[in-house]
């Protein structure tokens, strides 16, 4: 039972690695002055999620969620985010 | 500032309520994660449901998503006067 | 094996921070990025619901919400886009036709 | 006889050339005239052939009634009293209608004119067929409308809109009276009854109304320490709208200032329509003023008064339409005066009175349409300015003439040889006397007396100044056409002869309006509550009593003759601003200025500054400041609704926090 409290140890500290990634920048996203800098924080978020759900066992999930949120809406807001330019002069958004 | 602080404050109570219910919850769940060793990923289980069991609002997703597509090209390409 | 409540408390956690996101950024963009962090919240509920009880169509469903959210995303952008294009501004607080 | 079905139409038609005229008018020839013309032409011959019908058999009086809701009804009621109004109103209307075609010819607004004139005619008619009160009152006011619009015809003129809102204001103070009047009766007849109406009776019919006059009389309130009658108060509030619209004493400011109007709607307005509408609506309830303690009394005075201060004021006009005007308040006065005789003749009075209102309303629109003829062809209202218009008018000047000794009543006592006013307002000042002779209160006939003779001196001064002599000015002039002078012969004959014929036949048709198949009413009765003590076969006057208004006639037409004729007077001295009744009667005693200036500027100035003060500051306070507070709340609730969504999201989940706490809480406490 040992190994299975391994394994399950390790799962934990997987998970606790991966969930505190996701809050950590989900913060970022709302909190972080410059917009390109909470678009990335975004993405990094969005790959701790699919982390959680390979933990989850659901890799398909997961493979999905990098491909397309990282990928595609990802790209996507960077490019809005490029697009709608005084946000870029600015900087600041509040 | 004020206002972002109520909106803390909000979001914290959400919180506290959601994380309340959670944890003052029993969930029926299974003993141990299934774990298919023949296919880690699932994915042929999701595909067989999806093609099966939800194919019907598979294809209504796809319209969704035509729609949405046709949409989103409507509204970002016209000219919108000044 | 970690229980079902953490990954429902880090659900509900991300949940709020997306919440927080909506009621207090003023920028079209930041708006969006928060939905999407609602989204996922969402979806690792439904996808750990979906582990913990032995059921498929909760990741099915999970993948149908992927494409609503790209899609949500897509008219999302759209729309800050042609409303940038008209004022040359994205802040929420001035998109006021609605108001009083 | 079919012809009672028609009754209906008498003043349905010309309500109709009302609305004909008045949207087509403009395309037919002389603005539509003939359409109202015609109307009331057929409503003339309706009328009187209803009234040959009731001559034969007055005891089967035409009566239609249907239901319109509740406890009220619209119905025509023609009784002798209604039948000889029908009659005149029709026929000097129609007259009056002919005449306009040739007065009016010139005016760019004549379908309005004729419109209006009809809806006048109608309104009038149809207060005389009313055969319940609410309907009476709704034609009531529909006459007072009319005169508004009439007496403005010429509203570019700002002395005509004054005078049509003048006339129009002054009439609702008695029109208000009239309606309270109506209203306490019914309060009271609902008191009668103990609130149990019984099914399928109009209470406020007048028959039903009538039959009620017993219990009205038992009724007392008290007012101002004093006991009095219910029905004397609805009576004397009933006479109150009569004193409005007939222009009696303290009401009777707007109607020298009717004149404003075109000369046609004076003699409308004097003769046929509107102010006999006050006198008539008095002999209409007369039963009521018969049980009503001191009413008849009241409106004896309140007449008598009228007829002499009226005539005096006659006496000193220049403008030859108000000398005419100051004669219709006086002679309508007479009417009341007569009305109020009732206190010792009873049914007697309302045939000498109706019978006064009769034929002067031939002389008096005869009057009116030969004045209107000589300003027609002078272009001018100032008698001083004439003068010999006789020479070049022969007709108007006859029938002037006529019209004037009918007025001055003219004619030999105990003969049938007179003129019509002679048997009519002779008749009234015996009754005076009568009234004197039994209660030895003798100053009715005084005002009757004076007053006589103050009409005839004014009116023939009239005659002299206009017709006779030589020109004062250069007004050229010229005779009017036949469709002016063809209603004047006309009236002129009915002025000379319509007394004579008529009078014994008049009196006694007349007394028996209320005993019929309608209506059945005891006078005796009736006298008795109201504590009046009637006389029966008065003929016995003293020679000197009979001859009495003639010769009051006579020294009227001489006085006249000296001085204005023969100029034995040097008028000039007289009438100057340093002679002190000369001022008072050419400043109409003042009563505008006492109008105007002490009750319009101070009285009801002062009060309507605390009105204002009350209504500006408490009230208008209260709900400025209810709506301020609501706005000044609503300026900070309003800060919420900032229309950003996200803040109502933030509401929305906040909310829903705070509910599911709630909840929480209360099913734990459970």
């Amino acid at each position: 039972m040992m190994t299975v409290d391994i394994a399950g140890i390790g799962e934990l500290i997987m998970f606790a690695v991966v969930s505190i990634l996701t809050i950590v920048f989900s913060i970022l996203v709302v909190t972080a002055k410059d917009i390109v800098r909470a678009a990335l924080s975004l993405i990094v978020a969005l790959v701790s999620v699919a982390g959680i759900y390979v933990l989850l066992n659901a890799q398909f999930i997961g493979m999905v969620q990098i491909l397309i949120y990282v990928g595609a809406i990802g790209v996507l807001i960077l490019f809005a985010v490029m697009l709608t330019t005084q946000e870029l002069k600015g900087g600041s958004d509040d | 500032m004020i206002s972002k602080a109520i909106n803390g404050a909000v979001a914290l109570l959400f919180l506290a309520v959601v994380a309340l219910a959670v944890v003052t919850t029993t969930w029926i769940t299974v003993d141990e994660l299934p774990q298919n060793l023949a296919d880690q990923s699932n994915i042929e289980a999701i595909g067989v449901q999806i093609f099966t069991q939800f194919v019907i609002p598979f294809e209504v997703l796809s319209l969704v998503l035509l729609g949405a597509l046709i949409g989103a090209v409507y509204i970002a390409k016209s000219e919108v006067e000044k | 094996m970690i229980p079902l409540t953490y990954y429902l408390i880090l659900s509900s956690i991300v949940f709020s921070i997306g919440l927080y996101g909506i009621m207090s950024q003023r920028n079209g963009v930041r708006l969006l990025m928060s939905v999407e962090l609602m989204l996922n919240s969402a979806n690792i509920n439904l996808v750990a619901f979906s582990s913990y009880n032995d059921d498929m169509s909760g990741q099915v469903f999970t993948l149908f919400s992927i494409a609503l959210a790209a899609a949500e995303a897509v008219i999302g952008f759209a729309i800050l886009l042609s409303i940038f294009r008209m004022r040359d501004m994205i802040n929420i607080d001035d998109i006021n036709i609605l108001r009083w | 006889m079919a012809i009672e079905y028609l009754a209906f139409l008498i003043p349905l038609l010309p309500a109709l050339a009302f609305v004909i005229t008045f949207f087509f008018g403009k395309k037919m020839y002389s603005g539509g005239a003939l359409i109202p013309i015609g109307a009331i032409a057929i409503s003339c011959i309706i009328s009187i052939l209803i009234t040959i019908n009731l001559l034969q058999n007055p005891e089967e009086v035409v009566h239609q009634s249907f239901h319109w809701f509740a406890i009220l009804n619209l119905g025509i009621l023609i009784d002798p009293l209604a039948g000889v109004m029908l009659c005149m109103v029709s026929f000097v209307s129609l007259l009056i209608h002919i005449y306009a075609v040739g007065y009016m010819s010139h005016d760019p607004a004549k379908p309005r004119y004729f419109a209006e004139t009809a809806l006048f005619t109608a309104a009038m008619l149809g207060v005389v067929l009313s055969d319940n009160i609410l309907q009476l009152f709704i034609c009531w006011e529909l006459v007072g409308l009319c005169s508004y619009l009439l007496i403005g015809f010429w509203f570019q003129k700002p002395s005509a809109a004054a005078a049509a809102k003048k006339a129009f204001l002054t009439t609702r103070v008695g029109d208000v009276m009239f309606l309270t009047g109506i209203i306490i009766l019914f309060s009271s007849i609902f008191t009668i009854y103990n609130g149990n109406l019984p099914e399928g009776v109009y209470v406020l019919q007048f028959n039903e109304i009538f039959k009620l006059i017993p219990e009205l009389s038992a009724m007392h309130t008290t007012i101002l320490g004093s006991e009095v009658s219910m029905l004397t108060i609805i009576a004397l509030l009933f006479f109150g709208g009569a004193v409005g619209k007939s222009g009696q004493f303290p009401l009777h400011v707007w109607l020298p200032d009717a004149m404003e109007g075109p000369t046609t709607v004076s003699a409308l307005i004097h003769a046929a329509t509107m102010v006999t509408a006050g006198v008539y609506l008095v002999a209409r309830t007369f039963p009521m003023f018969m049980g009503a303690p001191d009413a008849l009394i009241v409106v004896a005075y309140v007449g008598g008064f009228t007829a002499l201060f009226a005539s005096t004021m006659g006496i000193v006009m220049n403008d030859i339409k108000r000398v005419l005007a100051f004669s219709t308040i006086s002679q309508l006065g007479y009417m009341m005066l007569g009305l109020g005789m009732g206190a010792v003749v009873g049914m007697e009075a309302v045939g000498v009175s109706m019978f006064h209102l009769i034929n002067h309303a031939f002389f008096k629109a005869l009057l009116f349409l030969c004045a209107g003829s000589v300003i027609h062809s002078v272009g001018t209202q100032d008698m001083r300015q004439m003068g010999g218009v006789g020479k070049v008018m022969p007709i108007t000047f006859i029938t002037m003439l006529v019209a004037s000794l009918a007025l001055a009543g003219f004619g030999i006592p105990g003969t049938q040889i007179g003129t019509s006013g002679f048997f009519s307002k002779d008749a009234i000042i015996e009754t005076t006397y009568l009234f004197g002779e039994h209660t030895g209160n003798y100053i009715p006939y005084i005002f009757g007396i004076v007053a006589a003779l103050l009409t005839s001196i004014y009116i023939f001064r009239l005659l002299f100044m206009t017709f006779t002599g030589k020109p004062r000015t250069d007004y050229g002039g010229h005779e009017s056409p036949s469709s002016m002078t063809g209603p004047l012969s006309i009236l002129a004959v009915l002025a000379l002869f319509f007394g004579a014929l008529t009078q014994t036949k008049f009196y006694h048709f007349l007394e028996g309006t209320f005993e019929n198949s309608f209506v059945h009413v005891n006078i005796e009765h009736l006298a008795e509550l109201g504590n009046y003590h009637l006389v029966h076969g008065h003929h016995g006057e003293p020679l000197l009593i009979l001859w009495m208004p003639i010769i009051v006639g006579v020294a009227g037409l001489l006085i006249s003759f000296l001085i204005y004729y023969l100029n034995v007077v040097d008028m000039s001295k007289i009438v100057s601003r340093n002679n002190v009744v000369f001022k008072l009667l050419y400043n109409r005693y003042y009563q505008h200025q006492i109008f105007i200036e002490i009750i319009s500027l101070h009285l009801t100035y002062g009060l309507s500054l605390v009105g204002e003060f009350i209504d500006r500051k408490i009230i208008d306070g209260i709900i400025d400041g209810i709506s301020d507070g609501t706005i000044a709340i609503g300026e900070i609730i309003r800060k919420v609704q900032t229309g950003v969504v996200q803040s109502y999201a933030t509401a929305v989940i906040a909310g829903v926090g705070l509910l599911i706490i709630l909840l929480k809480l209360i099913v734990e406490v459970q």
